[in-house]
């Protein structure tokens, strides 16, 4: 039916913004609609050759109008397309930029790109759908074009760029208030020497300390250390 | 994007209870402490026993080490609180005057200098969640009121308007939409436009 | 009217169909009634998506007459039956079925042949779901009321969509 | 073995940063030294976050924030590696220890602050780069360079991420369509692909003036703001007011 490529596509578009990570690329219902376009230009060329013919000799104004009925119809259709081609990229592109803000690697293993066989237009691709937000947390670089992988790239570059005019900052850090940047941990166990920027502390069990967070992440995993 | 969507035009709580660290709080040192050139503030030396005003983070720091005690602000106090309590039941259609981070500054001495606080924590945690509800319903009920130009809420506090925040700016907005929709209603914002367009309006067909 | 190019939701509004009768026959464009090939007779009544619509119905046949391409039909969203029950219950009203862009629908005709009347009887109808809206997203224990949920227009599952996160982030708080 | 007196060495460290400050400040006179530069940035970020547009660039402010930032990491670098060779002489107590947690908390507050800051300036380049880009390149922009409405860096990566934005169009279906629909600035139509920021869009604002302020609405409607007042109104009808101070943004 007419423009239902493009509504195809941008009910795509629509569902993307609620996936945590980027489906597979619509290749080919982009060169559909590529390809229509183009076919609607033909026609449009050949109408307006044809109102060129009409206005040189001079013919009835009902044909003229019905020419330029049909004039409008195909240009119409034409925008409307393009509009939906660059929403489509556009929502593809901010993924991938919200991506790159996280500073983690793409996924470049086949097997973990969930809708790598999915490229056919009318299935919906198994990717996992995060309700709660949109947020991307992982990229399958199976899942992008060939020309979004460039953008991938290039937009990393731009970001390195710009981050480094702000070395000392970590741009890509967490974006939730650093709260308890100091905690108080008592030891669990008994264990090594631990050796921080704000001194030394030795693993004794049942100790406590006033530690700086970041330096003691693991001790707590590894279940060395707890959180008072 | 580089902000995610879920923190354009919108904070989080996490986000205004940090924001409300950066109130000055009075504390009272227990030892003595050489004075801190801060960035934004020098934090004076401390000496035992002698208040001093400091932001609430610092003072943070220096209780979870032992070093002072926090003197509540005077509204942290059950009777304080009751009687706020009952001047909301008393005005139906007004916010009783709290501190602008009151909900954040009073979760976090709550938590963190319990011993500090005049009152037992359970009572004026017990108060806090009665005027925090009382107000939530007040200010649903206000929310009918919503149009697409302007309205005024004054008496509420940080962490309360950012819980409303979402809805009322979508509500606004999508009402000034449909305003707008009509051209009458229009006018000065295609005024606007074409100004903005520095004289190149376009044509429509 | 400036609707951001990129905006999906209002591609999507904009491809929603509206019946318009045509005002000339046009060969080659029986395909926008599913007759490819074949020609629109004049005066037939045919769906359009009102990206295509709304541009048709503004142009003029020829400078003297002020007849235009296409007349725009009433929408089936806007018709009597709807509004009416909109007036008399606006929560009760399956928006999402009529269409589920409703808000951007009214904007769109509401632009185009500036009724007020309307844009005013919507806006009211609005502010009463939104209330509603704001209610369910307030209390996530109560049991959901599916049939209201489902009967939202996209704009509001966005409006409930925000309104909840924002509560729940909120008792999160509250609680840790 | 040092026979440095701690307090001398914090003395000695505190001397050089007032140092540092003073010679900022003199060459800089719209920041007036009772300005605590932490609220500064605390403001300037709730307000950058809030606006539908992007406010003007604070350099002043910014530049001030990093060079301070740096010198305080420094110093605290410059500190634990005292604390390091002298730690077993027991010349480092705990109160210098916490005093360096005071600063490096401060530190990471005012990072974290700058970041949201700058990120939210980026994601609003990046929504409106085209409107952004012509906005920039007007004769008036730009020619001073503190006074510019996007920074130095931030100018580069708009131009930047536009570039590989229109690329991957191009490479994408642009260059396969007819060339009359492969602009992206296109206005005709009735529909104009440049996005612009929504300044229309209502906004809550808190009153910090002491003197009672009028300013005007739609429709002839005024709307009178008094010092803690808080309301909701179009962002359109307050920015003015937002530059100047007499609000702020919340």
């Amino acid at each position: 039916m007419f423009g239902a490529l493009g509504n195809k596509l941008t009910l795509e578009a629509k569902r993307l913004t609620k996936l945590s990570e980027l489906p597979q690329y619509q290749s080919d219902l982009v060169r559909d609609i590529v390809k229509e376009t183009n076919d609607l230009n033909e026609d449009a060329e050949f109408l307006t050759e044809q109102q060129r013919q009409q206005e040189l000799n001079p013919s009835n104004e009902e044909e003229l109008k019905v020419n330029q009925c049909q004039l409008f119809v195909t240009h119409l259709h034409m925008r409307r397309n393009k509009r939906c081609l660059l929403a489509y990229e556009r929502t593809r592109a901010n993924k991938i930029d919200e991506f790159c803000w996280l500073n983690i690697d793409p996924i470049v293993d086949t097997d973990s790109a969930p809708d790598k066989l999915a490229n056919n237009t009318d299935s919906t691709p198994p990717v996992s759908e995060v309700p709660v937000d949109g947020s991307v947390t992982r990229l399958g670089l199976n899942n992008l074009s060939h020309a979004e992988e460039e953008y991938l790239k290039s937009y990393q570059r731009i970001l390195v760029n710009y981050k480094s005019h702000f070395a000392d900052l970590d741009l890509s850090g967490s974006l939730e208030p650093p709260s308890n940047i100091f905690i108080d941990v008592r030891v669990l166990k008994d264990g090594n020497e631990v050796q921080t920027e704000y001194g030394v502390f030795n693993l004794i069990k049942d100790s406590q300390f006033y530690v700086r967070k970041s330096d003691v992440e693991r001790l707590i995993q590894q279940g060395y250390l707890e959180e008072i | 994007m580089a902000l995610p969507e879920s923190l354009t035009y919108n904070l989080s709580p996490p986000e205004i209870s940090f924001l409300s660290e950066n109130e000055y709080i009075t504390i009272l040192p227990r030892y003595s402490m050489k004075k801190i050139e801060l960035i934004g503030e020098k934090i004076p030396t401390l000496r035992g026993m002698r208040r001093e005003r400091v932001p609430l983070w610092v003072a943070l720091i220096l209780k979870s080490q032992d070093k002072c005690n926090i003197v509540p602000p005077s509204w942290l106090e059950l009777d304080f609180l009751k009687m706020k309590y009952e001047e909301e039941m008393k005005l139906p259609h007004k916010f009783s005057a709290l501190p602008w981070h009151w909900l954040e500054i009073s979760k976090i001495l709550l938590a963190k200098a319990p011993d500090d606080l005049a009152d037992p924590s359970n009572k004026l945690k017990s108060i806090i969640q009665d005027l925090r509800e009382i107000r939530l319903v007040k200010s649903r009920k206000g929310l009918k009121e919503l149009n697409e130009s302007n309205i005024q809420l004054d008496g509420l506090s940080f962490m309360e308007i950012n819980e409303l925040r979402p809805y009322i700016l979508k509500v606004m907005d999508k009402l000034m939409n449909l305003h707008d929709s009509i051209s009458r209603n229009n006018v000065e914002a295609e005024t606007n436009e074409n100004e903005y367009e520095d004289g190149e309006a376009s044509e429509d067909e | 009217m400036d609707a951001d190019y990129y905006d999906i939701d209002d591609i999507l509004a904009e491809g929603e169909k509206v019946p318009c009768k045509f005002n000339l026959t046009v060969p080659g464009l029986g395909y926008l009634e599913g007759n490819p090939g074949k020609a629109i007779q004049k005066d037939s009544v045919v769906e359009l998506p009102l990206w295509l619509a709304s541009v048709l119905a503004i142009c003029e046949i020829s400078e003297e007459s002020s007849q235009r391409f296409i007349d725009l039909l009433e929408p089936p969203f806007f018709n009597a039956k709807v509004l009416n029950a909109l007036k008399t219950s606006a929560a009760s009203v399956d928006l999402h079925a009529i269409t589920s862009n409703f808000y951007k629908m009214t904007e769109k005709w509401a632009s185009m042949f500036d009724d007020e009347e309307l844009v005013e009887m919507i806006k009211q109808s609005f502010k009463d779901r939104a209330f509603e809206i704001n209610n369910y997203a307030n209390n996530t224990t109560r049991h959901i009321n599916n049939d209201f949920m489902s009967s939202l227009d996209e704009y509001e599952k966005y409006l409930f969509k925000v309104s909840s996160d924002s509560h729940k982030k909120m008792k999160t708080w509250i609680q840790e | 073995m040092s026979t440095t007196n701690i307090d001398d060495i914090i003395e000695d460290f505190a001397e050089q940063n007032r140092h540092t400050v003073k010679r900022f400040k003199s060459s800089d006179k719209a920041i007036s030294s009772n300005v605590n530069i932490y609220d500064e940035l605390v403001k300037a970020m709730l307000n950058e976050r809030m606006a539908p547009d992007l406010l003007p660039y604070q350099h002043k402010l910014i530049n001030e924030v990093l060079t301070k930032l740096s010198n305080q990491q420094q110093y605290l670098s410059d500190s634990h590696e005292y604390g390091d060779t002298n730690a077993s002489s027991g010349i480092v107590d705990g109160d210098f220890k916490l005093q360096l947690m005071i600063i490096e908390t401060e530190i990471e507050r005012l990072s974290y602050m700058l970041r949201l800051y700058l990120r939210s300036r980026l994601s609003k380049i990046d929504k409106y780069t085209i409107h952004y880009i012509s906005e920039t390149s007007k004769p008036e922009e730009g020619s001073q360079e503190d006074t510019s409405l996007v920074s130095k860096q931030e100018m580069e990566y708009m131009h930047q991420h536009f570039k590989i934005l229109t690329q991957l169009y191009n490479n994408s279906f642009l260059k396969k369509m007819p060339h009359f629909l492969t602009y992206l600035d296109d206005t005709s139509g009735g529909q104009s692909m440049i996005s612009k920021p929504p300044v229309n869009n209502h906004v809550f604002v808190k009153s910090v003036s002491k003197k009672p302020f009028v300013i005007s609405l739609d429709e002839d409607e005024d709307l009178e703001l008094t010092e803690n007042g808080i309301y909701v109104v179009k962002y359109k009808f307050i920015k003015p007011y937002v530059e100047l101070g007499d609000v702020v943004l919340i």
